[in-house]
């Protein structure tokens, strides 16, 4: 493989995406099919927004509306955020860590597939004008009442997106374990990697959990299972049970990567190291642990018992403390260093206060005689959007702006970006800070509409005018994309000046095979350290410049992903359709033979010679 | 990587199956999704422990009623006796004796055959007597965690037929070696799970 | 000059009070004016750990802003480089152990409050004589509206919960299809009605609802249960003992009539033909219809739980009830009826009163 | 890597380790027959009690079953599947952390979960 450029058709462009193993590729897509996915998702909340503009509107039907929620959630939780969060796992983890490459370039690629075959699954219920509408929690006893197969669409989609998120988190996880650059130790990891191994590694745990709970419930309502229906002796505790011992972790998967990126934002824009980086580390951790402990918090009025929610009551207001440490540590970074607010930073600033309250009304509800009264209500709403949006989508947003150089090569617009943060902030707070007020005046969550005369217009009001201006900013954002991509200006390595970890010390973006030679790690910001000391470039190298073990691209997780696909729809179709049970089995057949195919077929990768890497090294003046 | 280099016992690595990065990658990998197994087979445990004896009323059978626990007691036997000998395939696979090791994996996959071949016939029984999936939550529960981990051992058994019939001519060498050895882990993680099901289910139902 | 001035201090005044009275919600509903004892507790601990949270932000934001004030690069030079520190040990003690305090400041009355609102022990206390001592009420929650039983005083209702004030009333909560939540905002918190169990709990009435704006609380149906969960809202009204004792009686009452077929009106008649499988209008019995019980509809608030309570809302419920509630479970009787039989039957079931 | 490293043990050294390794194959057999034994006990205490016979309660018998269950996991991780060898370090956190994580759960679903 030659990198020298050249133009290339469509076909072979097509053929290269679709085949490819480059985990900065593959987080390219991620970013793509998120990006997407945001889109969509957010024009669905558009819609909710607009139907609850005012009293007994009836823009959607009480139907449509609960399709609308659920695509709302279920889109934007598994198919945005998550997508786009593990997209700069892999564009910028392996690079942080000065690895050529994750630990499973395959199965990457079969993990991306899989999230956009499941995604468009899901997706494609719309078209099928059957879609799951029992919430992005789909609760047992109406989930097996919904009628039609929109709660199929989603059991089985989730469980193809699930199936790729999980290997995802085996492959970072195993990354970081083992391709460490020489020198690289735990401790001197940066935060985004600590974030990514501890998310990953609630991946590990949180979504076998799913699994099971999507598998029972793709049973009891296509192949005769019986585990929530009471009349046959099943329980629809259990489902809730399984969902948030899943759900909850997820929601610090959401946060947690978020966290990585801000830590870095902090770090490089006040041009100091992170404040407590051990405290820092071990709060992650905690954080991550203590995330499985608390599920119940969901279920207070579920009628558990006294002793069980006093128990995930405290549980849950435990995890303020490590919360408590990071936010502290953040802005003990920022106090003493020298501050420059740049769009990334601007998305950093606003995360703070925004978080904190987002924050401390999760404390309020984990008081669990208090959320006696706001579980179910706009309080909620209110809360999960102001950590959801206000951590995990500012921290997209900020690592979008942040790694934008490092993944295309170029820099976002900074105007357009200051913009379209002031708008998007200051249509969130519009939206959702009155929210809260419209739950404690006794607004359920997930109404398609409300009565005239309970005090709620005007707030609801003022809450869809407050969507409208995100809306704005996304536009300018997008506008902001293709623009810069339009102008195409070519930036250098570490375009913000500041850059400290190893992902600033190569090209933008980097060669295909990232390092010519392998960094020595001799620190924490190790590219920081090897600057202040005088080594312009950053990077000193761990080895001599020689040959470099390259996987081959394949076409075989998209083809293994498209069986699942196929097997989904016939078991969906199974009991209804004679031609079900066989497409069913001829999409797992499909799968089978593809994995089989990459079994039997060594495939040992390739290597890029060293004359090609001298070469490299000369043409570009990088690393010396 | 050589597939063709050839190793002496005496050139053969001690710790073969993680003696080159891909190999190492593999091999913490492979651990890692153990670690995701356990609690997927938690959870479904869970899920029986909560459901069993449940059903609609009028639901006759009981855990105590329905075990057969000799046959059960016979697939254990066989279970675990296949999980020594994949040891000893694991043991030559360290000497670099890969004629034993593929013996001793054949005889592994056919005890494990054995034990599918026993599991099914209890679950044909247990459905002559009426005992059908949908019949309860408590049949529910049951066969989807005990025909998961049914699920695995076929699932292994054909990873085994593979890799046996893709290497027979081969021999031994560092690209495969993590394969046998990861599917020897495999292995031993479903008889973990059936010590389990066999102590919780079978033998905890019988007593009641 | 003065006067104008004096007049625009009202005004400030009176608006500053109509937002602060905004910012509590509607009695009826707000879990800010809270009426009854669980609720008060409840907004107690709202009050505590707002307190605690307002701090823990106003900190934040201190610091927050001195620091993006006073560290910016523009005020320092582009060249500046700060100082690498690692951390504080002390600072980390601080910011570990007051939070620790702020969140023990919480979780004890947590504690004590979550055992306090599930103590249901007097619930089945009885008497001498084998009376409970206790109001209890057996909710059933379907789609989408709500029953209620009292099974000590062998009487139904609907929609529309009566209870009298200033005592503790127990209430037994379950599910009939899907799972629904049972909630009234201003009196206390939710449970959930599950479908496989029964889940109790009490609350307790201070307020008589004759005051309220609507002369009812208002509750909700706090669990996604459906195309019309948005809709599956129900009444209720509080009234002091004595009262609610009549009101029993009354209730009670309407066991005894018998319909006189001959001496019925076109309306009952048709009601009779077409309805009562579905309805009873005898209060006096058990839970488990198919649709509410209509003995007191006339004394209701609202129809169906929130259309007004008048003839011709009650006409258009009747010709098409799935236009205004999608997915209920009663059928549309505009087709089979005609718009004079159904006035004839909306007349009659105004008329169902026990409290006139 | 392109670049294994191959050593070449001395006929010592290959001795010393085939030492080892039939010891320690000794050593599973021994942990074989432990499970065995610990299976057929297990089994056989049932069927005592379920022809009752004098002395096997269930507030005996399902502690033993369970301790017994733990014992063999025990003896499957750390012999069978090497747990106890260097270089698990990793292994040993995340099996850890599985079991931790699956103990919760299951505790839950047979305390909380009601019917
Ligand atoms: C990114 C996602 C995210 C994050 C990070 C959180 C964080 C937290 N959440 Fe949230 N939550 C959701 C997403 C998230 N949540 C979602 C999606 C739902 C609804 C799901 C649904 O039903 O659809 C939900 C619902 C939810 C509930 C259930 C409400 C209900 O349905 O009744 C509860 C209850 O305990 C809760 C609690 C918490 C707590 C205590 C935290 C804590 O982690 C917050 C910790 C942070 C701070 C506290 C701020 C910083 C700390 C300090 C400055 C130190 C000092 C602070 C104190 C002393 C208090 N959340
Ligand atoms: C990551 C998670 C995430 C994100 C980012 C959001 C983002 C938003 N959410 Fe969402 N939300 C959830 C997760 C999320 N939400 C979940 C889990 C639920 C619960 C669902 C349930 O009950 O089951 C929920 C529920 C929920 C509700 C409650 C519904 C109900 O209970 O009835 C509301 C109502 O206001 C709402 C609003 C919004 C809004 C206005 C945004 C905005 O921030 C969105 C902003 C984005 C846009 C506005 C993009 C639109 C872009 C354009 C229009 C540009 C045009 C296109 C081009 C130029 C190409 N959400
Ligand atoms: C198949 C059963 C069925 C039949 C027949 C039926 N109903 Fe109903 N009815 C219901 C159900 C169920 C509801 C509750 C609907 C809801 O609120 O979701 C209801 C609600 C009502 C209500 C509102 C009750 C309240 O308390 O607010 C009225 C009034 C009513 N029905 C009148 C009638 C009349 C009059 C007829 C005959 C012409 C009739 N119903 C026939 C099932 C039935
Ligand atoms: Cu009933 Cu919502
Ligand atoms: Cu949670």
């Amino acid at each position: 493989m030659s990198s020298v450029a050249q133009k290339r058709g469509f076909g072979a462009t097509l053929w290269d995406w679709l085949t490819t193993v480059d985990h900065k590729k593959i987080g390219i897509l991620y970013l793509l099919g998120g990006g997407f996915f945001f889109i969509v998702g957010g024009i669905e909340a558009m819609i909710i927004r607009l139907q609850l503009l005012t009293p007994n509107n009836d823009l959607v039907s009480a139907g449509i509306f609960n399709q609308m929620i659920t695509m709302h959630g279920t889109t934007m939780i598994f198919l945005a955020a998550m997508p786009i969060l593990i997209g700069f796992m892999n564009a910028i983890m392996p690079l942080q860590i000065g690895a050529r490459d994750v630990a499973f370039p395959f199965l990457n690629s079969l993990g991306f597939w899989m999230f956009m075959f499941g995604g468009i699954f899901l997706n494609l219920s719309w078209f099928f004008g059957q879609v799951p509408d029992a919430g992005w929690t789909s609760y047992a006893s109406l989930a097996l009442v919904s009628e039609g197969h929109g709660v199929d669409f989603y059991a089985i989609g989730l469980q193809i997106a699930g199936g790729g998120t999980l290997m995802g988190g085996i492959n970072f996880l195993v990354t970081i374990i083992n391709m460490r650059a020489p020198g690289m130790t735990y401790m001197r990891m940066p935060l985004f990697t600590w974030t990514t191994f501890v998310a990953s590694a609630m991946i590990l745990f949180a979504f076998p959990p799913l699994t099971v709970g999507l598998f029972l419930l793709t049973f009891e309502r296509m192949f005769g299972g019986n585990f929530f229906d009471h009349t046959m002796g099943g329980n629809t505790i259990i489902w809730e049970h399984i969902f948030w011992i899943f759900g909850h972790p997820e929601v610090y998967i959401l946060i947690l990567p978020a966290f990585g990126i801000f830590s870095e934002i902090f770090s490089i824009f006040s041009r100091k190291r992170l404040f407590g980086y051990s405290a820092m580390v071990f709060a992650t951790v905690l954080i991550g642990f203590l995330g499985f402990m608390v599920w119940a918090h969901h279920m207070f009025t579920v009628g558990l018992g006294p002793t069980a929610n006093a128990i995930f009551s405290v549980a849950t207001m435990a995890i303020a403390i490590p919360t408590g440490v990071k936010i502290f540590n953040w802005l003990l970074t920022m106090w003493g260093g020298s501050i420059k607010i740049t769009t990334p930073m601007l998305w950093a600033l606003g995360f703070i206060p925004t978080f904190v309250m987002g924050g401390v009304t999760g404390v309020m509800l984990g008081t669990a005689p208090l959320d006696y009264q706001l579980h179910d209500t706009y309080f909620v709403v209110a809360h999960f959007h102001y950590v959801i949006v206000g951590g995990t989508v500012f921290g997209i947003l900020a690592g979008l702006h942040l790694y934008w150089p490092k993944m295309f090569g170029t820099l976002l617009n900074e105007m357009l970006g200051k913009v379209t943060f002031w708008f998007f902030f200051i249509g969130f707070h519009l939206t959702f800070l009155i929210q809260h007020w419209l739950g404690f005046w006794g607004m359920p969550r997930r109404v398609f509409t409300y009565m005239d005369g309970q005090g709620w217009n005007s707030s609801n009001l003022i809450s869809t005018v407050g969507a409208l201006f995100m809306a704005i900013g996304i536009t300018v954002l997008v506008y902001n994309i293709i623009v810069t991509s339009v102008k195409n200006v070519r930036v250098a390595n570490d375009p913000w000046g500041d850059g400290r970890t190893l992902e600033w010390a190569i090209e933008s973006p980097p060669l295909y095979y990232n390092f010519a030679q392998t960094p020595l790690v001799r620190g924490l910001d190790t590219v920081y350290i090897e600057k202040m000391e005088g080594n312009a470039s950053g990077l000193t190298p761990a080895e001599p410049v020689q040959d470099i073990h390259m996987p081959n691209g394949s076409f075989i997780p998209f083809m293994m992903s498209l069986g699942l696909f196929i097997a989904g729809f016939g078991a969906m179709y199974r009991a209804e359709e004679s031609w079900g049970l066989p497409v069913l089995i001829f999409g797992l057949l499909w799968t089978f033979i593809a994995m089989a195919m990459r079994s039997l077929k060594d495939d040992l990768g390739y290597y890029v010679k060293k004359d090609e890497i001298l070469r490299d090294m000369k043409r570009k003046g990088g690393q010396k | 990587m050589d597939l063709n280099k050839k190793f002496t016992p005496e050139t053969w690595p001690d710790h073969p199956e993680r003696a080159t990065l891909e190999a190492k990658n593999k091999f913490v990998g492979f651990w890692l999704f153990l670690g995701g197994e356990t609690i997927l087979f938690a959870t479904l445990f869970a899920t029986y422990l909560a459901l069993k004896n449940k059903g609609p009323s009028g639901f006759e059978f009981t855990t105590q009623g329905l075990f057969e626990l000799p046959l059960v007691f016979v697939m254990t036997l066989l279970l675990l006796t296949s999980s020594l000998t994949s040891v000893y395939a694991m043991y030559h696979l360290r000497n670099y004796d890969f004629k034993k090791m593929q013996l001793w994996l054949v005889i592994t996959a056919f005890l494990g055959l054995g034990f599918l071949a026993l599991e099914m016939y209890e679950f044909v029984h247990y459905v002559k007597l009426g005992f059908t999936y949908d019949n309860s939550a408590f049949s529910s529960a049951f066969y989807t965690l005990v025909g998961t981990h049914g699920f695995h051992v076929a699932v292994g058994l054909v990873w085994i037929t593979l890799l046996i019939y893709r290497n027979s001519k081969r021999g031994l060498n560092l690209y495969n070696a993590t394969k046998f050895y990861t599917f020897s882990l495999y292995w031993h993680f479903i008889d973990v799970v059936w010590v389990f099901i066999f102590t919780v289910v079978y033998l905890m139902g019988v007593i009641g | 000059m003065m006067k104008g001035l004096k007049k625009w201090r009202l005004f400030s005044l009176l608006a500053a009070l109509t937002v602060f009275l905004a910012g509590c919600g509607q009695e009826e509903l707000s879990t800010l004016l809270p009426a009854g004892q669980v609720g008060k507790d409840q907004f107690k601990l709202l009050m505590l750990s707002s307190g605690i949270m307002l701090f823990v932000i106003v900190a934040v934001m201190v610091i927050y802003l001195i620091a993006i004030v006073r560290f910016r690069r523009s005020k320092l030079g582009e060249d500046h480089i700060p100082e690498q520190v690692e951390g504080s040990h002390t600072l980390e003690l601080v910011w570990t152990v007051i939070p620790v305090l702020l969140v023990l400041l919480l979780a004890v009355p947590t504690v004590y409050y979550t055992y306090k609102f599930s103590n249901v022990t007097a619930m089945d206390v009885v008497d001498e004589e084998g009376n409970a001592e206790n109001l209890v009420v057996d909710v059933t929650a379907k789609l989408y509206w709500w029953e209620f039983e009292y099974p000590n005083l062998g009487i139904v209702t609907a929609q529309e919960l009566v209870v009298p004030t200033d005592e503790k009333v127990y209430f037994n909560l379950i599910a009939a299809d899907v799972k629904h939540s049972f909630w009234i905002p201003a009196i206390g918190g939710k449970l959930d009605t599950n479908v496989e169990n029964v889940n109790k709990f009490y609350l307790t009435f201070d307020k008589e609802s004759k005051d309220l704006k609507d002369g009812v609380f208002y509750g909700k149906c706090a669990e996604l249960c459906g195309p019309s969960h948005a809709l599956m809202d129900f009444k209720v009204k509080t009234l002091p003992r004595a009262e609610f004792d009549k009101w029993v009686t009354a209730m009670k009452a309407t066991g005894e009539e018998t319909t006189d077929v001959a001496a019925a009106g076109q309306g009952e008649e048709l009601f009779q033909q077409s309805c009562i499988g579905c309805h009873a209008t005898s209060a006096v019995g058990e839970s488990g219809a198919v649709g509410p019980n209509l003995a007191s509809f006339g004394d209701r608030n609202r129809i169906a739980g929130f259309m007004d309570h008048d003839q011709e809302s009650l006409v258009e419920w009747l010709s098409d009830t799935q236009e205004h509630k999608p997915g209920n479970l009663m059928p549309s009787f505009g087709e089979q009826l005609s718009d004079e039989e159904l006035n004839a039957i909306a007349e009659y079931l105004m008329s169902l009163s026990v409290e006139k | 890597m392109s670049d294994i490293q191959v050593y070449k043990k001395s006929p010592a050294q290959f001795n010393l380790d085939q030492r080892r390794a039939r010891k320690s194959m000794r050593g599973q057999v021994m942990m074989f027959s432990l499970m065995i034994f610990m299976t057929i006990m297990s089994f056989s205490m049932v069927m005592a009690y379920q022809a009752d016979v004098a002395g096997f309660s269930k507030f005996l018998i399902i502690p033993s079953l369970l301790l017994f269950a733990a014992v063999q996991v025990g003896l499957q991780l750390y012999y069978f599947m090497h747990m106890s060898e260097e270089g698990h370090g990793v292994p040993q956190m995340f099996m850890y952390t599985g079991v931790v994580l699956s103990f919760a759960v299951v505790l839950t679903f047979v305390t909380i979960v009601w019917w």
